[in-house]
């Protein structure tokens, strides 16, 4: 450990948190225009010459980037993880809540019919397998959740989920009024109906 | 996630004098109590618990004096309190199980154990944070992906799905909520009662209960008016106005 | 300029690439299993002390961030902050330093119960997560805060929560049975009637 000057410091803490490559003048509006950062990019420039990250000028912007010949380790164009959609998230939800379950009780759920795509993707992921047919008219195909779903989400069993007394606890269940609410269709007006219900309520 | 800066401004120890009579600004009974206990300026290990039940029943006391609303819990509390006080001053039962002082020092263990956490969340927030304090890599490349889920979703995602579609597709129940109203039989009793004693004209509202509930106010209002139209078609009432939406006078007939 | 060994070049650049703190085992995965990664991390680390950039280990996983000195300099002027009430802080000490626990232990400890939205805004933020039942009467859900917690909050273990070696001695995050029974006063199983009831919360 060697402690270097503050403003040498400065400067290579503001080019790190950086979103984007910085100017010189740029760099010297975050560390005071007392700074030189001209010497201070030189020095750090030379510091992190043959590391496996370096300070690179572009454009007169400047920015850290990992050294060119360490790239195998980044990430390739367009392999990036994808979310998945909401309607997948839901039906894996009902699932994992409710199995063995077939996909028409999915649907009865959800209130919402399910495309195709929806439990192929959960499948693929190996979050989800085929458990057999129910007994009963049709010998409908129910699905259930794997080992590695557990896994991925961190639960020691299905049991771990939180019920929905749990749900209801951590505000989860509001939602669809929360949003009524926004919308202003919350409580009804406290107007002319309280007469109204006054005298109904004698007759 | 940014925090209030303000609440981390504000400071932990409140001044006696400066305790405000808003119950609102408490987190309920024991909030209220851990802030009088503080008042008194020792260790919370040594506080007097007579001398705060005291501090307690006068600033709900106080409150009452000046007609604020106080919430059922904190005099739920207060009578506790009470109770608890009169224990500890009556000549000492042996037989009490469990004694007041096992209550007293209940009340002690809670309010240190409060006051612990209530210090550790000021600590926790006071330290270097990321976002606040430190700063990540502004600009990552990313790395490539090996052996990571090609789908990405946490178990809140899981959860508040599952939390939503049921939200979605359940009946939602909606709770009204009883509004106090004086019924027209209580009206009619009232008025009739009310009009024997009077031989002038009297504006309707002078019928009416006192009350600080405007929606018990209309309530009133409204049955009383029935009451009255009531007692005018038994011929026990004469009621006049000079013109619409003027004042209603209600005399016995 | 000193080149130096490309072992720790490669796990310079695995970390300063990441998008997410990374654990000594996932480093290994980019760098090769051949390279001693502990090591490289304790050199790594020693190099980057007393610099404007530090390297830090947070709940087992390793990233670099910006010296907190500097913090003034690199903070966003415009600050929005997003309003997190005294109840969720308060139940967010409670469960770093009672985890697991579940909500009813939260609620006796604060006298209020959680009002819905509370646990809530700590798991989206990604604090807190659910932990599991507990094998006791009811099976309620247990919460325990996470690694991003952890990262949050510059912690390298829960061992690091400010006070908490204190807190245990004092017996501060003991039941109040147990610390009755440490006492002498009273005897375990009489207190129910006593425990001053859970208040509700309004807010």
């Amino acid at each position: 450990m060697s402690r270097i000057p503050d403003h040498l410091r400065a400067v290579e803490a503001t080019l790190f948190a950086s979103t984007e490559p910085l100017s010189a003048a740029a760099i010297a509006d975050y560390v005071g225009a007392d700074v030189d950062v001209a010497a201070a990019l030189a020095e750090l420039q030379d510091h992190y010459a043959g590391r496996g990250v370096e300070l690179v000028e572009r454009g007169k912007a400047w920015h850290f980037q990992t050294a060119p010949d360490l790239a195998s380790l980044l990430r390739p164009e367009r392999e990036e993880s994808r979310k998945l959609s909401r309607a997948a998230v839901e039906t894996l939800a009902i699932i994992a809540y409710h199995e063995p379950v077939t996909r028409a009780e999915i649907e009865a759920i959800r209130g919402v019919q399910i495309s195709k795509g929806t439990l192929d993707v959960l499948m693929e992921a190996g979050w989800v397998r085929p458990a057999g047919r129910r007994e009963a008219p049709g010998r409908p195909l129910t699905f259930a959740t794997t080992a590695t779903f557990l896994q991925h989400f961190g639960l020691a069993s299905r049991r771990d989920l939180p019920g929905i007394e749990d749900l209801k606890a951590a505000g989860l269940l509001d939602p669809i009024e929360a949003a009524l609410e926004q919308l202003g269709i919350g409580a009804p007006g406290d107007g002319d109906e309280l007469e109204l219900e006054t005298m109904s309520e004698d007759d | 996630m940014e925090w209030d800066e303000s609440f981390e401004q504000q400071p932990e120890v409140r001044e006696a004098d400066r305790l405000t009579l808003d119950l609102d600004g408490w987190e309920g009974p024991l909030d209220l109590l851990l802030t009088l206990a503080r008042t008194q300026k020792v260790d919370l290990a040594k506080i007097s618990i007579l001398a705060l039940v005291e501090q307690y029943l006068a600033f709900i006391q106080d409150a009452k004096k000046l007609k604020l609303e106080i919430a059922a819990d904190y005099l739920v509390m207060a009578a506790w309190l009470a109770y608890l006080k009169s224990c500890l001053l009556l000549p000492r039962d042996v037989e009490a199980d469990p004694s007041p002082e096992e209550l007293a020092m209940r009340l002690q263990l809670r309010l240190q154990r409060l006051s612990a956490m209530r210090e550790a969340g000021a600590r926790l927030l006071g330290r270097d944070r990321v976002g606040r304090d430190v700063f990540l890599r502004g600009a990552p490349e990313g790395l490539k992906v090996i052996r990571k889920a090609a789908w990405q979703a946490d178990l809140y995602d899981l959860i508040a799905a599952y939390g939503f579609v049921r939200a979605r597709n359940e009946p939602a129940f909606h709770v009204v909520v009883r509004r106090p109203v004086m019924t027209l039989d209580e009206a009619l009793h009232r008025v009739e009662k009310m009009i024997g004693a009077r031989l002038d004209w009297t504006r309707i509202e002078a019928f009416l209960p006192a009350t600080l509930d405007p929606a018990y106010r209309r309530s009133a209002l409204a049955s009383s008016f029935v009451a009255a139209l009531e007692l005018a078609r038994l011929g026990k009432a004469d009621i006049a106005q000079d013109e619409p939406f003027a004042p209603l006078y209600v005399r016995a007939a």
